[in-house]
């Protein structure tokens, strides 16, 4: 028994200087959920961290020195993030951690990153990663409070005020869920039905039949991604609604299209970033360059379409490098600290401009309101 | 008076009336054996006494109180116990552990004495398997003790289960085929053990087709068939009852004596 | 069984639990250490559901979820100490048990696999939905015991994952000493007995639906216990942990380790614990192997890891 | 009024879903007493490859038939690798055991196919199907009548032809059968394979409506599970009902209660039968010989 519980650990030591053995100067971490209930959004993240890191090497590094990556794939699981996070900082030494696919894994790392004192990019959405500020973390994606407002003014902008929603259970919709509901009041929006839908459920049509026999309900709000928001918009076509159905950013990719069918998701709006639009971007847009330049590298790599997901984790390295850059050293202090003073810094999501008070650094205008016509995305605004 | 009082108990499965309308007593200190052709209700019978049937129809009384349809738990507190005849081993505990089970009612007591291992329980343990040891050796099973149950032979099974089913201390013992697959050294045995048993008080409540057996020990003989009673009285009477004699040749490879029809 | 085979047992583990960190390179060891002891917390109380009262469940970490979300409300709804807060996780896990445990029970094989697989959903739904209390499917943080800072002014100074390696290995030992005593106890034996056969089991006197009963109150107080502790070391949980997912990882972890037998349980908590850690140059291949352990070990070591190898140890000789 | 059938219709789709996994649970139960928790992992199969096949340009009825025919080849290679040398192994080996399998085919498709979600187009188009007011899609109609006209079969099957008749032989007591010549060893391999087929099948009917991606076998397989338990396990009768049974509680429930806790409800309303039935609806009590 004890025998055998050595070997086991002497393997893990020896897999762990495996992994590290590179003896490169910049050690970059990331634990993000490339596969399980999230994979969804943790499988673009894993697929372009990867990718970008290799770029950067292949010229040259930044300031001289490669960059080393540890990736771990923590299945959306909070409990092994957190052991994964304790890895990197412990075991693997890394001087900054990209990471936590969901809320709950970015909150297991997140109290690592701090107690180590380890700068940490976050690829989730929730709000309260940010707010109140705390000194070693910062994110890259909008909050799901900024989608509910951007949604909320356009509908404000057609003269929509009385809404109804059907969201997802999982971690993505039900925290989007409750931040449109805390947003809803101040911007003249009235939630006259919410609803909710399990990850896995087949069939939406008893809920939205329920919102549609609700007096006055001038739309629909779908927070969630994953099947259920295809699943959704297929239901409404099925029902036939009349009025306007509104998704998330969760589902802003071309896959949704293709899921949904592009009948039924002909008029679908979103919030998204200019990477689901690259094609249309002006060649004056700040973002033009950034934006056509991943996605086409993205393509290469790895033939498919990337999504606003894998844009997360690409604005998080650009962070990083551009940190460590500026800091011209590789000390977690050093990095955390030129971090906290990006400014302007062009990513797929929008331009970040951090500051001791804000660690997102991105505003409404990082969002662009989408919508899909003849089953391709039109700019709205 | 007597010990067990059973009348008119009868159970149908799915329609088919499996006992009927059994009536007879047992007394303490004496050996009533229930014989009939397989398939007669015996077993049916004893699941119905024991509580693991619950009957249609009549009602068993133990020591003058009606226990009809009482869990088997509750019937062994009350001083009822039994064997199997298909063996109902605890095949993967020890020897000794299976007679240590049998003495539960007694070594029992609060849980948390026996989360804790305190000084109590041990207390309690330690007599118990004091007990279990000399029952374990009047069933030649001492030198198996800490073997694993699954592995004994049958018979050495057999005699197990009568060890653990005496460690409760039971007022009335239901054994249901105890001498089915011994050899002739190890039926005498039992012969004896069953004789040793009812000599010492405990009411003997038996089914067995070593007929033998039955004629030699029992002091009373209640014979089924077709789930019916069609005989009862000492054994030289049944043996002589024409309508036993019917039923056994009715049923089985003709035999001149049911005494000698055994299987 | 005999009272020093219980205490090579505990000898044993906690000679592992002293000196493996004498191994340990890095603080991260000390951090999987405390997750192979709260995994295998959990375990050696299905040991004594499975292995001893030969009852399945599959809905544990519903009780793992009540004993982690204890601590996580009590402190802050209440004004409970966090420790306390495992206690009282604790108690409503039991109390829990014993009120659905009783008619659950009655039911056999897979009709009780469901009827427990329906409780644990139950319990990750609530957890799941109501979020204005839990947080919901993003989880909520949970308050520090503050047990570091008492160490300190006592002296003792200690990393979080030390202090959690040693919290966690010390429960460990008091629940394998527990069911360790349980095992050569007249419950235990019991319940061993109801296992092998209900009906004897029954007629010698035994109360089967108390006795199942019993088992499974115990268990939910293990598995409880271990989810607190989950709970008071990530200072953070979500509904995962009462997931089916989880349910079934206790389970495999058990069946895997030997179910009958407390080590056995160790060892399964632990290589379950370590694969994904192992095998993180491989992640994509780690369901795979998980699903190929999982399959071989049922059919080479039908009897589980550690009692196959021990079998084998002592020959063929019985 | 239109409600409540929308209501219906929504359920009967899913309880269709259901109904379809839960027979694929019926005929190996019956064949091995073993609940095969890979069922889900079949469907997800069955759905998978027709994606893939269909996207590297085969029609989609071959593409359909060759999911159902690799899938049904690998519920035979299951019961020869991993349930066969496990024979007689208790309750809880066989549960791991399956779960096993669907963790390995899980983490093996993950790795042939990819992670994404897929579909493929509905047989008979998406114009939905105007009655009284509410609305059903053509493929659910085919995902409905594909259930009843697998259980019609199987019913056909169990009680009409002789291979059927020795499938519950075996299940009623396997050494008996033996005993009368039957080779129950083809009988169980007979029954992955049937059972894998009706979980590629069902794979291959729902796609168009719930979509398909490597992961959701499991919750098809719980739901499934929960369906047969419900309706008695063992029994076609009771799969089917169940599996509709448990589709329409969780449509009434979103429908009027709350759409929160409908899976709550379907899983109180379970429990509640089996405290009353614990052998489910259509099960048979089965009586300990001692």
């Amino acid at each position: 028994m004890r025998s055998r519980t050595t070997t086991a650990l002497a393997t893990l030591a020896a897999l762990a200087t495996l992994t590290g053995a590179a003896q490169a100067e910049i050690r970059l971490g990331a634990s993000v959920s490339a596969t399980g209930p999230a994979a969804f959004l943790g499988d673009p993240e894993a697929k372009t961290i990867e990718m970008m890191v290799e770029q950067i090497n292949a010229s040259g590094g930044i300031n001289g020195e490669e960059i080393a990556l540890t990736l771990y794939d923590d299945g959306g699981d909070p409990n092994k993030a957190r052991t994964f996070a304790t890895r990197l900082v412990e075991d693997d030494e890394v001087v900054a951690i990209i990471g936590g696919s969901t809320t709950g894994t970015t909150m297991s790392i997140l109290s690592v990153a701090e107690a180590e004192g380890i700068p940490f990019i976050s690829l989730a959405g929730a709000i309260s990663i940010i707010d109140p500020v705390r000194e070693y973390v910062f994110k890259t994606p909008h909050t799901d409070r900024m989608a509910c407002e951007k949604i909320f003014a356009d509908m404000a902008a057609q003269d929509i005020t009385r809404i109804g929603m059907i969201s997802g259970t999982d971690g993505f919709g039900a925290s989007m869920q409750a931040q449109c509901k805390e947003v809803a009041g101040a911007q003249g929006i009235e939630i006259l039905a919410d609803e909710t839908y399990g990850p896995q459920d087949a069939d939406m049509t008893p809920q939205l039949t329920r919102i549609r026999n609700t007096e006055g309900v001038q739309a629909v709000l779908n927070p969630g991604f994953g099947q259920g928001p295809a699943i959704v918009t297929r239901n409404v076509a099925q029902l036939g609604f009349e009025i306007p159905l509104y998704q998330s950013h969760g589902v802003a990719s071309d896959a949704f299209i293709e899921l949904a069918g592009a009948e039924a998701a002909e008029g679908v709006r979103l919030p998204g970033t200019a990477l689901l639009i690259a094609d249309l971007l002006a060649e004056d847009d700040p973002q033009y360059q950034v934006v056509t330049d991943y996605t086409a590298a993205y393509r290469e790599a790895y033939g498919t379409a990337t999504s606003t997901f894998g844009g997360y984790a690409h604005d998080a390295v650009a962070l990083i490098v551009d940190a460590v850059t500026r800091a011209g050293s590789t000390d977690p202090d050093d990095i955390r600290d030129a971090l906290e003073t990006t400014e302007g810094l062009v990513g797929t999501t929008g331009t970040y401009t951090f500051s001791a008070e804000d660690h997102l650094g991105l505003d409404l205008s990082a969002f662009r309101m989408l919508e899909i016509r003849d089953g391709g995305w039109s700019a709205v605004d | 008076m007597s010990l067990l009082e059973v009348s008119g108990l009868g159970i149908s499965f799915g329609g088919l009336r499996a006992v009927e309308d059994v009536s007879f007593s047992v007394s303490p200190g004496e050996i009533v054996s229930v014989i009939g052709p397989n398939g007669a209700g015996k077993t049916t019978l004893f699941n119905m006494i024991s509580g693991i049937y619950r009957p249609g129809r009549g009602s068993v009384r133990l020591n003058g109180q009606d226990v009809t349809a009482t869990a088997p738990h509750l019937l062994a507190r009350m001083g009822l116990s039994r064997t199997f005849q298909n063996l109902q081993i605890f095949q993967e505990m020890t020897v000794l552990d299976n007679v240590l089970a049998g003495y539960h009612l007694t070594e029992r007591g609060p849980v948390w004495a026996d989360l804790l291992a305190l000084p109590s329980m041990r207390r309690r343990a330690a007599e118990v398997r004091r007990g279990a040891r000399d029952l374990l050796a009047r069933v030649r099973l001492d030198k198996a003790a800490e073997q694993e149950a699954g592995s004994l032979s049958y018979g050495a099974l057999k005699r197990l289960e009568i060890a653990r089913a005496l460690a409760l201390g039971p007022k009335i013992l239901l054994l249901d085929e105890p001498a089915a697959g011994c050899n002739a050294v190890e039926t005498e045995e039992i012969d004896h053990l069953i004789a040793e048993l009812a000599a010492s008080g405990i009411a003997i409540l038996l089914v067995e087709h070593d007929m033998k057996l039955v004629m030699r020990i029992s002091s009373h003989i209640v014979v089924l068939d077709h789930g019916q009673k069609i005989a009862e009285g000492d054994p030289a009477t049944v043996s002589r009852n024409p309508a036993v004699i019917a039923a056994y040749l009715g049923t089985d490879a003709p035999t001149e004596d049911p005494a000698h029809a055994d299987g | 069984m005999t009272r020093r085979m219980k205490w090579i047992q505990l000898g044993v583990l906690a000679a592992l639990i002293v000196l493996l960190p004498l191994l340990f390179p890095s603080g991260y060891y000390y951090r999987v250490g405390a997750l192979i002891f709260v995994n295998a917390l959990s375990v050696v109380g299905l040991v004594i559901l499975i292995g001893y009262a030969g009852q399945i469940s599959l809905g544990h970490a519903g009780f793992a979820g009540i004993g982690a979300y204890a601590c996580a409300l009590a402190p802050e709804h209440l004004g409970l100490h966090p420790g306390l807060a495992v206690l009282l996780g604790a108690g409503i896990s039991g109390v829990m048990a014993l009120l659905i445990g009783r008619p659950i029970l009655r039911l056999k094989g897979y009709y009780l696999a469901v009827a427990t697989l329906g409780f644990g959903i139950l319990v990750s739904m609530v957890l799941t939905n109501e979020r204005a209390l839990t947080g919901g499917p993003d989880g909520m943080v949970v308050a520090d015991p503050g047990l570091r800072d008492l160490l300190r002014d006592l002296g003792l100074r200690l990393s979080g994952g030390e202090l959690w390696y040693g919290v966690s290995g010390l429960v460990l030992l008091v629940g394998a000493w527990i069911a360790l005593n349980l095992l050569d106890s007249p419950t235990g034996r019991a319940m061993r007995a109801l296992h092998g056969s209900e009906v004897a089991a029954a007629t010698v006197g035994i109360d089967v639906a108390a006795q199942k009963l019993r088992a499974f109150v115990i268990s939910a107080v293990y598995a409880s216990v271990a989810g607190s502790l989950l709970a008071l070391q990530n200072q953070y949980v979500t509904p995962d942990v009462a997931g089916f997912l989880h349910s079934v990882e206790m389970v495999t972890m058990a069946v895997l380790g030997g179910v009958g037998s407390v080590l056995g349980a160790t060892l399964g908590a632990a290589i379950l614990t370590l694969l994904p850690q192992v095998l993180t140059v491989f992640a994509e291949y780690e369901q795979l192997v998980l699903g190929a352990v999982m399959i071989g070990v049922m059919i080479f070591l039908p009897q589980g890891l550690l009692p196959s190898i021990a079998r084998r140890l002592r020959g063929t000789s019985e | 009024m239109d409600a409540l059938l929308q209501f219906v219709f929504s359920g009967l789709t899913v309880g269709a879903v259901y109904a379809l996994v839960a027979l694929g649970f019926t005929i190996i139960y019956n064949a091995s007493d073993v609940v095969n928790f890979a069922q889900g992992e079949f469907v997800m199969l069955g759905g998978m490859i027709t994606v893939f096949t269909f996207e590297a340009g085969l029609p989609l009825p071959l593409a359909a038939l060759a999911a159902i025919l690799l899938t049904a080849a690998l519920g035979v290679a299951l019961n020869k690798l991993a349930i066969e040398p496990a024979r007689g192994a208790p309750v809880v080996s066989l549960i791991i055991i399956t779960i096993g399998a669907s963790i390995l085919i899980r983490g093996a498709s993950q790795l042939i196919f990819d992670k994404q979600l897929h579909r493929f187009p509905a047989f008979s188009g998406d114009d939905p199907i105007r009655v009284l007011g509410a609305t059903i899609l053509p493929q659910s109609l085919w995902v409905i009548v594909g259930a009843v006209a697998v259980f019609v079969a199987l019913w056909l099957f169990f009680t009409r032809t002789l291979t059927g008749r020795a499938v519950l032989a075996t299940a009623n007591n396997r050494t008996a059968a033996q005993l009368v010549g039957i080779n129950t060893a083809w009988v169980m391999t007979l029954s992955f394979g049937l059972s894998a087929a009706i979980g590629a099948l069902a794979g291959v009917l729902v796609t168009p409506i719930t979509l398909v991606s490597y992961d959701v076998g499991v919750a098809l397989a719980l739901k499934g599970f929960a369906a047969a338990m419900l309706g008695g396990m063992g029994n076609p009768k009771g799969a089917l009902v169940g599996g509709l049974l448990l589709g329409l509680l969780e449509a009434m429930t979103a429908g009027y209660l709350s759409s929160q806790y409908k899976d709550a409800v379907a899983f109180l309303v379970i429990l509640g039968v089996l405290f009353v039935m614990p052998q489910g609806i259509f099960g048979h009590k089965s009586t300990e010989r001692v």
